[in-house]
């Protein structure tokens, strides 16, 4: 018992290490930004009008008092960290007086949708046809699934997505490429907005998967080409134990705990993935909130996002470690 | 069972012939890791196989237990079980048929047993895998049928719910004894089971699997280079040499009378109470398999090699009463 | 060395198919240096042709050879990649040496930052590296920003294998001949992490040259280099996909996709030569 | 094995089944349980909204200005059309006529249309118009808070139908802050915000409309904005042109420009607010039913603004008009038109757009005056004007385009423009000569020594026909010795621009009404007075940081004369003869916008042909469209 107190004491240390050292980096390079977020919005608001230069000046000193400007870097890093600590991140300058945390609320919910469901398939997929492929080494349509995964692994994700896109939406047209559901539908448990919201997540699910699909297959293959070798799989067949619950509770089972750390630690590159398809599909997600918000220079939001998709990614790698001695119970070894 | 198959023996070994055959970097190679050998095992008894390590021990019996992966392919010969009339070797029969007699009348005691049990899953969980489907019986029967058998190598029942990294050497030994046994299979191979053990629980262990033994009645084929484990153990011994049986024969017998320059020599490396001056060693090495000396594979190293030892292969002849012996020093001008 | 890399191309069919392809990357790489046209110019040849044999690529909307434009622009993200695989290779070396070494409180806070580099993702923090740096975003910069990000998990391998020389004698020697930690690092450790070394830089260029393209693409680099994520963007800028222009994309995203699989080729093949098991699974040849 | 490749080839089909099933494959993004026919669907091109819930225009920088509010649901006193207009660009809408000032321009009295309702049923009567004053002028936090601050003393409304503003300076342009050209202060309604504590926090959701449309269902993600044709749209300043056509408009994201080409091709986008050249001229290959403002090359409907290479005069290099006038020679046009528009652009040598009545008021009229200007270059006196560069590109194009290029000389004028300055790096070489600067080689040096260097700064994707233009010019300055960058602001540039941190930009500070001659829209803010120190931030639209005492005599002439008054051309082609010496920025073409109108499903669109209203899907004034469109069939 105690090993896993120690286990969990660790895991929980490391995890408040990642949130400092992230949400840290996160408010210092914010708070470098050359853009001037009054300027940016005097900019939007002026700019299709004719307006007399001395209201402007009259604007710039107003907006700098609404949008809490004055103060010291330490006492904006004070605040920040109250506010972080609270879950308040202050209103965006872009969607002024919008708290930030509201329009991230409404974004998260799409992203850990999409996030979850595509990296569930994408590891239940990758690792089952990749353990097939290290089990079977002889069959042919698992070797050629191979060779597509190399081909294909290590291309970047903006890629596969502009390629599915191209595919999908132009020479081929059947499939939505832009937006998280159709219009004029209702949001909630309804099966038009529903079905819609599958429909219009297929190809951003799908080059999160194509992509993640081969990494996942070619780790498990090569761990358990290894694993096979291994005295209880040798020992389990040489009982005569069936081959599936050979493949299943020894090759695959023992090949599954490195799997579920490497999950854990690629969980920050899969979001980085999902930025950038959430980008190239227009979904409405955290994704393309962090580059509007960049885009509007409202550094609030950017700010917000940061450190919300730091929180978030290392909560998912703290539940996965919590998670970890359920599957492998010699955490002390970890 | 009549009377005439009682005295049979339960493996009866004949000519057996097992390859490496490897194609890597485009080089051909074939590794006659098993050539050409013949012994019987009867029943209850515990046979020993020994030799210095690579000299095919481990090789003949997974050839004989039939788990012939590639690169390792049966050649040629016999490995015929009583249980299993139909088939000249398990390897040659169909995988259904193999599945059934597997743990049920064949079991087998792992080398590097520390590492045999699955590590993830609890010891009950390994013992419903390998002997529920023969033994049958409800899960509540079955696993309080292997409580009790634990208690044969006095392991509390409490073990059954442990995972493999909760249980100390000794203790995951015993384990893997009582699973290769719960079956009460006709036939078990184990191969190195208490190398990695120290000196007091391998003791312990051994008595262990003789007791057993002498209980279920089963055939014991006991793989070691430890002579002196031999020697506390096995009824009869078979000495390896580079792939080829040299000598068998009752234990006491080799024991009292070595008559292959090998099996001397291994008998000689044993230390005894009051030794006084240093013991020879055996120079060189054990053969390339991939190129094996021709005629005794011994000869470069045979204090006792004869011209016509470099060219023709002894026969294994029985010398004396039950001890058979492939020397030309001992039968001279028989060739195999 | 040499002899590893005959056996490689003589038996290994992956690494022969990686070498092939990088090499098709680095020939074209290197024909920019006779490009008939300055890479930043644009309206030097007609617009929009398909590709022919005045035009082998054919040419941009906005007049330029896309063959040529290729060339120029395959060598800077080359370039780029070699950059950050070399600059990010010092930090995991210094960093994976140094807490494998030494193990005790050293290692654990190193492996704790390491770590946090790991988890955090990090698509985020170059996006807020642009927002500060906006204009003054030059390819060396971020060049620096991404070897200062992308170091971690090849820390970690290079970690494990310090850990394990760290209890082998010839250390052991050198500690007790009056050696420095950094010159037992550098003298003694160095030469076994070296493959490891090699195989990351391929995919640590991987991941690096994929990341520019992501951020090129989105107007997040300096568009006055051109890079393959460059061309991708004046493509975009010009519709060049709906436009018919087919060839101002297929043939970057061609030419990327056959360096990162070229790459990650020669990695996995050197790999597996490095890793005994899997070279052994390949003479078992499996079941 | 062979239960496993069942497996994979049952996952398989399923795979492939799952997109096609629930909807059938057109249905990409038309909205459901609308009829087709009913609806209208426009590009909102401010992408997708933040804070979509948010309707309360009068906050500052909340939610979304153009996704329907103020094209189909506010209303205020005036519209000016950037074009010819249904009947003449001026529209009276709230008002009954045009506003009537006192001699000095110190009181501004509005006569209101009766007769209009909110959509809750409340009449809007000048009490509406009181308190939008009002509101904004108590609470400095909102949007047109700061221009009323300093223009009203006070309001009154004497009766449901007049409203009398009340000056604290004269002003005899104060009328256009309630006239719409692309927005203006919009009218509230009293019985609303009355009832709310603090106006600037206040999201006005569900919005009370004075527009012929109300709001209908919008998308909490900020995607889309569907509006519906009042039932009393009778009762709306819209409704006294006849019925709208549309029963029903979706204002949409759809997304980056080849995205909303694809869009357009499988007619889920009437109308397209802007895309790349290139995108233009695919719809009109290959679709029959797209039209664009001009039926044939240059297809894009030219804005009244004017982008141009705006200097910082304050730059101690470009202080001097002869180093300006060296850079504008060394610009082909023609090259850049391409590189940015695909020739598809109107250019201009002076400063004014060469849109809607400007062409007639200047560019025609000034073409003697053009062709005789001189200027004196210490060793030659050349005359830089070419009359006939607009004919060249439109020749040049004629090869590759074909039938699209029109031939008749005065169509070509109006589509390509007129003449520009003639390439002359000669020329050019000799005015920096004589501004002190030596050539080392081929390097133009400062008359301090050191290599002359020029960053042009362009906005990126966000712009990117102007980033287009501006790597061209860029390559050009190059080309004739001097060193030249582009430099990306993309995000930064307005932040940059106001605190003159740049050396050049490619950008408008001409931006004028298009459908009206006065061009006090841009010039009253380049008044001298204005015009910040050196790091200090510029008030809009002087980017330039240019004084000249005879700009400001221009302005305050101006200042005294009334909106219509004739002599205003006078002013500004005086104006235009002062900029043209002094080429303060060197204006290149009109920003021209490829709206692209899908006839699919309706008809009746504006165009060059029938140039009614300014088809730009952002604009207020885009209304007018509406009551001209008709279902198609």
């Amino acid at each position: 018992m105690n090993a896993y107190l120690a286990y969990f004491a660790k895991r929980l240390v490391q995890f408040v290490v990642v949130v400092f050292i992230g949400v840290n980096l996160a408010f210092v390079i914010t708070h470098a930004s050359p853009i001037d977020p009054v300027e940016q919005s005097i900019a939007a608001v002026t700019s299709f009008g004719s307006t007399a230069p001395e209201a402007i000046a009259a604007m710039r000193s107003s907006l700098q008092e609404l949008y809490g400007l004055k103060g010291t870097v330490a006492e904006q890093y004070v605040t920040f960290w109250s506010r972080v600590l609270r879950g308040d991140f202050g209103p965006s300058l872009s969607a002024f007086p919008t708290p930030v945390s509201s329009l991230i609320g409404r974004a998260l919910p799409w992203t850990a949708g999409l996030l979850i469901v595509s990296t569930l398939i994408t590891w239940v997929l990758g690792n089952l046809l990749g353990g097939l492929a290290g089990y079977y080494q002889r069959n042919r349509t698992l070797k050629l699934m191979g060779v597509v995964a190399m081909g294909v692994h290590p291309i970047p994700y903006y890629i596969v997505a502009l390629m599915l896109l191209i595919i999908f939406g132009f020479l081929w047209p059947v499939l939505p490429i832009t937006g998280g559901s159709a219009m004029n539908l209702q949001q909630g448990w309804n099966w038009p907005f529903v079905s819609s919201v599958a429909r219009h997540s297929i190809l951003p699910a799908l080059s999160l998967i194509l992509i993640g699909l081969g990494s996942w297959f070619l780790g498990m293959r090569s761990l358990v080409s290894n694993i096979v070798t291994e005295d209880y799989v040798v020992y389990a067949e040489t009982a005569g134990l069936d081959s599936r619950r050979v493949l299943g509770s020894y090759v695959m089972r023992n090949a599954l705990a490195p799997q579920v750390t490497g999950l854990a630690m690629s969980l920050g590159g899969i979001f980085n993935g999902a930025v950038i398809t959430e980008k190239v599909f227009g979904y409405p997600g955290v994704g393309t909130l962090l580059v509007d918000a960049v885009y509007a220079g409202d550094y609030g939001l950017v700010l917000g996002v940061t450190t919300v998709s730091i929180i978030a990614v290392s909560v998912g790698v703290l539940v996965i470690d919590l998670l970890y001695p359920l599957i492998d119970p010699r955490v002390e070894l970890r | 069972m009549s009377g005439a198959a009682e005295q049979a023996p339960v493996l009866q070994v004949r000519d057996l012939q097992a390859h490496f055959r490897t194609h890597y970097f485009g080089v051909n190679r074939e590794v006659r890791a098993v050539d050409g050998v013949s012994f019987d095992v009867n029943r209850n008894e515990i046979y020993g196989l020994a030799g210095e390590s690579s000299s095919g021990k481990t090789t003949l019996i997974k050839t004989i237990a039939g788990l012939l992966k590639p690169p390792l392919e049966m050649v040629g010969g016999s490995a015929r079980f009583s249980f299993l009339p139909d088939w000249d070797a398990v390897g040659r029969a169909p995988p259904e048929v193999v599945r059934a007699i597997r743990w049920r009348h064949l079991s087998y005691i792992m080398q590097g047993s520390m590492n045999v049990l699955n590590p993830l899953r609890r010891i009950k969980h390994s013992f419903r895998d390998f002997a529920w489907r023969h033994l049958g019986g409800s899960k509540a029967e079955f696993d309080l049928r292997a409580a009790a058998h634990l208690e044969r190598v006095k392991l509390d029942p409490s073990v059954l719910a442990a995972y493999p990294h909760e249980l100390s050497g000794g203790m995951r030994q015993r384990v893997t004894i009582a699973l290769a046994t719960i079956c009460k299979p006709e036939f078990i191979i184990a191969d190195e089971p208490t190398t990695a053990l120290d000196v007091v629980v391998q003791k312990d262990v051994l008595g262990m699997i003789r007791t057993i033994q002498q209980e279920m009645g089963s055939s014991v084929l006991f793989i070691t280079h430890d002579m002196g484990v031999h020697a506390a153990l096995t009824d009869r011994l078979g000495i390896m040499y580079a792939g080829r049986l040299v000598e068998d024969g009752e234990t006491p017998e080799i024991f009292a009378r070595p008559l292959h320059p090998y099996t001397r020599h291994l008998i000689g490396s044993l230390p005894r109470i009051g030794d006084t001056e240093q013991r020879e060693g055996l120079e060189g090495t054990p053969p390339n398999l991939a190129t094996p000396p021709p005629g005794c594979r011994f000869h470069p190293r045979c204090p006792l090699a004869m011209s016509v030892c470099t060219t023709t292969v002894p026969a294994m002849i029985e010398t004396l009463s039950g001890h058979r012996v492939a020397c030309h020093a001992v039968n001279p001008g028989m060739a195999a | 060395m040499l002899a590893i890399l005959r056996d490689l191309i003589r038996y290994n069919l992956e690494f022969r198919i990686g070498l092939f392809l990088v090499s098709i990357v680095v020939v074209m790489a290197a024909l920019s240096v006779v490009s008939p046209y300055p890479a930043g110019d644009v309206y030097v040849v007609p617009p929009d042709l398909p590709p022919s044999t005045a035009h082998w690529l054919g040419t941009t909307s906005r007049g330029q050879d896309v063959f040529w434009q290729l060339t120029a622009a395959i060598r800077n993200t080359l370039f780029f990649g070699i950059m950050v695989a070399a600059l990010s290779r010092v930090i995991a070396l210094v960093v994976g040496l140094l807490a494998g070494y030494s193990g005790g409180w050293i290692d654990r806070v190193l492996m704790s930052i390491n770590d946090t580099f790991i988890i955090i993702p990090l698509f985020p923090i170059l996006i807020l590296f642009y927002f500060v740096l906006r204009d003054s975003m030059s390819t060396p910069l971020l060049a620096t920003i991404m070897a200062c990000l992308g170091w971690a998990y090849d820390a970690r391998l290079i970690r494990s294998v310090a850990l394990s020389l760290k209890t082998r004698e010839f250390t052991q020697t050198s500690i007790f001949s009056g050696m420095k930690t950094h010159e037992i690092l550098a003298r003694e450790h160095l030469p076994y992490v070296l493959p490891i070394v090699f195989s990351t830089t391929m995919n640590n260029m991987n991941w690096s040259i994929g990341i520019e393209v992501t951020l090129a693409v989105l107007g997040f680099t300096d568009i006055n280099t051109p890079t393959i994520g460059g061309m991708i963007y004046w493509a975009n800028q010009h519709t060049a996909l709906v436009a018919g222009i087919w060839w101002w994309i297929a043939f970057p995203i061609g030419l990327v996709v056959m360096t990162f699989v070229g790459l990650f080729l020669l990695a996995v093949s050197m790999n597996e030569y490095i890793d005994p098991r899997s070279r052994l699974a390949r003479m078992g040849g499996g079941r | 094995m062979t239960r496993l490749r069942a497996w994979l080839l049952a996952a398989a089909l399923l795979a492939l089944a799952i997109p096609f099933s629930p909807t059938p494959a057109t249905a990409q993004g038309i909205p459901q349980n609308i009829p087709r026919k009913e609806l209208l669907i426009l590009e909102n091109p401010e992408g997708t909204i933040k804070n979509a819930g948010w309707f309360n225009i009068w906050a500052i920088n909340a939610g979304s200005q153009s996704n329907g509010l103020q094209q189909a649901a506010l209303d205020t006193l005036w519209y000016i059309d950037p074009e010819k207009g249904l009947d003449g660009p001026w529209y009276n809408s709230l008002a009954a006529d045009k506003p009537v000032y006192n001699a000095d321009f110190t009181e501004m009295r509005v006569k209101l249309r009766r007769g209009l309702f909110w959509s809750d049923g409340v009449e809007f009567s000048s009490a509406d118009v009181k308190a939008t004053i009002d509101i904004q002028v108590k609470n400095a936090n909102m949007r047109f808070s700061a221009v009323l601050a300093n223009n009203v003393a006070s309001v009154e409304a004497p009766d449901a139908e007049t409203v009398i503003f009340k000056l604290k300076k004269p002003n005899s342009r104060f009328h256009t802050n309630f006239t719409v050209r692309w927005g203006a202060v919009w009218i509230l309604p009293k019985h609303v915000f009355d009832k709310v504590e603090d106006p600037a926090k206040f999201d006005f959701n569900k919005p009370v409309t004075l527009g012929a449309y109300t709001l209908h269902s919008f998308d909490p993600d900020g995607k889309w904005y569907i509006w519906q044709l009042r039932e009393d749209w009778q009762r709306t300043s819209l409704g006294s042109l006849g019925k709208p056509g549309p029963k029903y408009l979706a204002y949409v994201d759809p997304g980056p420009p080849d995205k909303r080409v694809i869009a357009q091709l499988n007619h889920e986008l009437d109308v397209i607010h802007d895309i790349a050249p290139e995108g233009m001229f695919t719809l009109a290959k290959q679709d029959k039913g797209t039209r664009a403002w001009f039926k044939g090359f240059p297809y894009g409907h030219p804005d009244p603004t004017l982008p141009a290479v705006i200097f910082n005069t304050q730059n101690e290099n470009l202080k001097n008009r002869d180093v300006r006038w060296a850079l504008a020679l060394m610009i082909d046009v023609k090259a850049v038109s391409m590189a940015a528009y695909r020739g598809a652009a109107t250019i201009s040598a002076i400063a004014v757009p060469p849109t809607g009545i400007h062409p007639e008021a200047y560019h025609k009229p000034m073409e003697a005056w053009l062709k005789d200007f001189e200027i004196d270059t210490g060793k030659s006196k050349v005359k830089p004007y070419d009359p006939t560069v607009g004919k060249q590109i439109a020749e040049m194009l004629r090869p590759s385009m074909g039938d699209q290029i029109p031939s008749d000389p005065a169509v070509i004028g109006n589509s390509f423009g007129l003449g520009w300055w003639k390439t002359n790096v000669a020329a050019a070489g000799e005015l920096l000569t004589r501004a002190g600067f030596r050539k080392q080689g081929n390097q133009w040096m400062t008359p301090d020594g050191k290599p002359f260097v020029v960053r042009l700064m362009v906005e990126g994707d966000l712009r990117p026909v102007m980033t287009r233009a501006g790597t061209m010019i860029v390559q050009q300055w190059k080309q004739a010795g001097i060193d030249a960058r582009i430099d990306v602001a993309q995000g930064t540039l307005v932040t940059r621009r106001a605190a003159g941190d740049f050396d050049s930009f490619i950008g408008w500070s001409v931006e004028t009404w298009g459908g009206h001659q006065d061009l006090s829209y841009f010039m009253d803010s380049w008044h001298s007075q204005f015009v910040a120190e050196p790091g200090k931030p510029q008030p809009l639209r002087n980017w330039q940081r240019w004084t000249h005492p005879e700009l400001d005599k221009i302005i305050e002439d101006i200042r005294k004369i009334d909106f219509d008054d004739p002599k205003g051309v006078e002013l500004g082609r005086d104006y235009v003869k002062l900029m043209t010496r002094e080429m303060p920025i060197i204006p290149l073409m009109a920003y021209n916008v490829f709206t692209a109108m899908d006839q699919t499903y309706w008809t009746g669109y504006p165009t060059s042909d029938d140039p009614y209203a300014n088809p730009v899907t952002n604009w207020g004034n885009s209304r007018y469209m509406f009551v001209r469109l008709k279902p198609a069939n």
